[in-house]
């Protein structure tokens, strides 16, 4: 077997320790109050060219208002970290349209579906399109690379990958274990330059509480250099500080924390509410047809103003309250 | 003779091969009915794990993501993808399943590309967790329909890895030693891997079903095992319990 | 500089990731009921020549009825994991008596000492007098080999060690990145035969909860081949299932679960009762004095039956209602 | 003029070395006791990390141990050694106190033998967590008093990297660039580093003492900084903090 020693896929960021060093040495570790509006946090830390993460898994605990409020702002030439990024990479990929380039390169592990329920048309005709540059990965691959940038290293090795395609149009490259002398893969540190969360509880300083699996997000926020938390409650340092084993992100990564209440909506929030799959079908439905899904856009995303008018439109609290009672396992239903 | 459709055969067979005390990372749709079943029938202690945290839950119904909440209800654990993860690649993981838009002879699968990978017919939503699974848990099951354009003799794209190019390449790239493709459940039969050559065999036959449907609809050449049997249909416990408790509502089986 | 490319410290287990691998392939996957005394599960569970760890941190949430049982049994020589073991290392040197030895081989990152109380004259006696073949590594260090084997990993690279004869003395080895052509350590993954962890709250399969600071136990716990747990209560796996998120260790790794309460004592347990410093004082005054150092523990440890006996000695019921008050903050006092 | 001991002239010195708002990585004793002053003089935003898990807690008191249940007192959060390293590692801890049984005048440590490796006169406990904060914080500080048996030209053991041998050393063997030994408080003066020599050099001189009582007592050659100056003494407030509220019991200063 021919193995090739490194893929050819495309390096989007720098995977130097040193690098994000400087960067963290000059990052606030104070106890200061982060409270904004999702815009704020959005136009302050969201770059044109930057590389962004999203949280969650998808369809559950995602920010989807910090998803909308990119778009909304039509930001430039994303780089966008796609571990299994599904309702919120098909939230980004409407800045696609017109001409327009919200996202320019997608490292790619599961992107483009919705798990069971299909393929997003526009996120296919995006990563089709060919304007956007990939790199292949697994899921796991991308959390090991976050994982590296958390440790503070340029590199971790796995037994991922191996073998296979996705390792040779990825960036990985392999190396010789020193004690066993056998094969790995070595995947580069990914440090995103912003990314955002969506949590179940955080106070103003950014101390973030986590209900339920954690998937990626314990290392997603200690790698991102900037880190935008939504939360569905502000609660008190006091409470915090009465709890500290039930913290799950410590102040000093966070760098705004918006107060957004069913901020994971269409998406799940374990505890909270249940994913809206009749919404979420209409996105998928809507999709197919270009005029209807400008319209749908400029209805839901770009003609209004903040995330709460959306949530308003998909049928407010009336809604959430049925979506709540599903997630409670009060009512057994289809999910529409 | 009991009714029932492919999909209610195919999840059977899996459910069956799920042994009781082994554990199995899942994901949604037939492999999660399989191991509900498996856990409603004759492996009470089959332990699940989902790739997003979801550790030994006891599912109160079918999920839709693999990562909602269902997944880690009444869990012994939530916990995170990285230790889900680090769990199969230390060896933890008996079994997992998967899917994929091709398969060839070898078990590898495809779920990244169809045409070129450059200029691709159709762009799928890429390995996810598959990958991993299929490098790191012992046996790979896969369930999926047979057609000669799913199975093929070179995949457009090796997305996840079965047995490679053959016998030793998977240790050769580095991959766990004794782990890799086990079965394949299709709407046809169940096949498996010759311990030799690692390609693909048949190793059951669906009632109805004869050795040269198969190879009609598979597009390598494919080989009888040793000892060739006819499936054994559902039994009619297997079915309600399948069609009453695992999925009511008719997600999977009436799709 | 001439930096080595390799330490010359002896690797005392094999960090294949494979062969591991093989052993975790048979361990128990079953929720079956592993209550058992502290005996059986030493006697069951430690053999003689394993490589054993300790969690914890010293003398803070240790399991100290293990490790007394361990030198009650005379188990002999075992290599052990020196990561910031104060107490229960000192503990585990009474086995180095006589001619006898329960330690023959430690990789080293803090021992002899316990923190700010000063060293223990047992421990130095036995790591000074060349019985015991030492490995020299960092707390992190350690804590990275254990994180390469959660990982089934043969290797991890990190930053530490480097430069240093605590390099030169290991058995890391010098590694270059692939992407920055930097130099870095590479530790081997460490799969201890054996630990010991004492905790809040266990099921009677092992589900366990941690209360506080989890130091290095979430890894050790998952690189472990056997574990024995010891806890302070037995709860439902009912009561674990209705908050799967506060589950530290779950049972599948999980070997033995000994309900031993205050099983730390005299180390700190979170919540529960403060480390007993009037207790360790006497065990590192009389370790000075050999006679009064053979009846102390004939009297403390040969002569009891179990750790609750022990326990009795010191003070009993009483003495932990002082270290409880102690705990929370209900009495300040030099601990005594 | 206020009377005060050494221990408590080096605890206010060091003290006052640390930015509010700035990371710092303590054990017990002196360390804590000046990052404890700190907070509640000039540096309430101080923020402090335990090796064993505890993140910015409210100390109640002096801990006794680096990993006892003060660490993470009312903490933000109370975590893993892997994961106090880990941010230590990633850049985003300022400082750390640091003791040894030997420093050299590149203020490399030893606190794992004295005498020859194989056949010490004395084993100490070794590294602990001391190795790993010297190569990941950006700025290392030693508390030690001060003697020629102490201050070597070369330590027995070099357990705890300072800037090895000089200059670009450390960035030679992997170390995070820009980092290393900052300062060293003794019971004579507060030495520095010189940024051409990497050499241990006096930055202050404690009243009373002259710059030839700080070199008869360093078994290395030092010498002075540019500026050179007194140290300043304990404030009133800083020592009645001190001993009211930040050691009530005396278990550092009255030692």
């Amino acid at each position: 077997m021919n193995e090739p020693t490194s893929g050819t896929g495309p390096l989007f960021t720098n995977p130097s320790a040193d690098e994000a060093r400087a960067f963290y040495r000059e990052k606030s570790r104070r106890l200061t109050d982060k409270i904004m509006s999702v815009k704020d946090a959005v136009t302050r830390f969201v770059n044109d060219g930057d590389y962004l993460a999203s949280g969650g898994f998808g369809t559950n605990r995602i920010s989807t208002a910090v998803m909308h409020e990119i778009v909304r702002q039509k930001k430039r030439n994303l780089m966008f970290a796609g571990h299994t990024t599904t309702h919120d990479f098909q939230i980004l990929c409407a800045g696609n349209r017109n001409g327009e380039k919200l996202l320019s390169r997608v490292d790619s592990a599961y992107i483009v579906g919705l798990e069971a329920r299909g393929l997003s048309p526009q996120a296919r005709r995006v990563m089709q399109s060919g304007e956007v540059e990939i790199c292949e990965w697994s899921n796991y691959a991308m959390a090991v690379r976050l994982r590296a940038a958390v440790m503070g290293l340029p590199y971790l090795p796995t037994r991922c990958l191996l073998g296979t395609d996705t390792f040779a149009r990825s960036a990985a490259k392999m190396v010789e274990c020193p004690f066993t002398h056998t094969r790995l893969a070595a995947v580069p540190a990914l440090y995103p330059d912003v990314s955002a969360i969506h949590v179940h509880e955080s106070d103003r300083f950014g101390n973030c509480r986590i209900h339920g699996i954690t998937i990626a997000d314990f290392d997603l926020a200690r790698a991102s250099k900037r880190l935008i938390i939504t939360t569905e409650r502000i609660i008190s340092n006091d409470e915090i500080r009465n709890r500290p084993d039930a913290t799950t992100i410590p102040a000093y990564c966070v760098d705004a924390v918006c107060e957004v209440r069913y901020g994971s909506y269409p998406g799940n929030m374990p505890g909270e509410y249940f994913s809206d799959e009749r919404h979420l079908k209409e996105w998928l439905t809507v999709e197919r047809d270009e005029q209807a899904y400008d319209a749908f856009l400029q209805k839901y995303i770009h003609g209004v103003a903040s995330f709460e008018q959306y949530v308003e439109l998909c049928g407010g609290k009336k809604r959430i309250e049925e979506l709540r009672a599903e997630e409670l396992l009060e009512k057994r239903g289809k999910g529409a | 003779m009991k009714e029932y459709n492919a999909m209610e055969l195919m999840i059977c067979v899996a459910s069956r091969l799920l042994e009781d005390g082994s554990t199995v990372g899942v994901g949604t749709g037939a492999p999660c009915a399989a191991a509900m079943l498996a856990q409603k029938t004759h492996a009470p202690d089959l332990f699940i794990l989902f790739e997003a945290g979801g550790l030994a839950p006891q599912l109160p119904m079918m999920p839709i993501s693999v990562g909602d909440s269902r997944t880690f209800h009444r869990a012994i654990m939530a916990t995170s993808m990285g230790d889900i993860m680090e769990a199969c690649q230390r060896g933890m993981v008996d079994y997992t399943f998967l899917g994929g838009a091709q398969i060839d002879a070898y078990g590898n699968l495809n779920s990244t590309v169809v045409g070129p990978y450059e200029k691709p017919s159709v762009r799928f939503p890429g390995s996810g967790g598959a990958n991993d699974f299929a490098s790191f848990c012992w046996r790979t099951m896969v369930i999926t329909n047979h057609d000669a354009k799913r199975f093929v003799e070179k995949v457009d794209f090796l997305t996840t890895p079965g047995y490679l190019t053959g016998p030793g390449a998977r240790e050769e790239a580095g991959l766990p030693r004794d782990s890799g493709p086990y079965r394949v459940i299709t709407d046809l039969g169940v096949m498996g891997f010759n311990t030799e050559t690692k390609r693909m065999q048949v190793e059951s036959i669906h009632p109805g079903v004869t050795f040269e449907m198969i190879q009609r609809n598979t597009g390598f050449e494919i080989r009888k095992a040793e000892h060739i049997g006819e499936t054994d249909v559902p039994s009619e416990m297997e079915l309600r319990i399948l069609r009453e408790e695992v999925d009511p509502l008719g997600y999977v089986i009436n799709r």
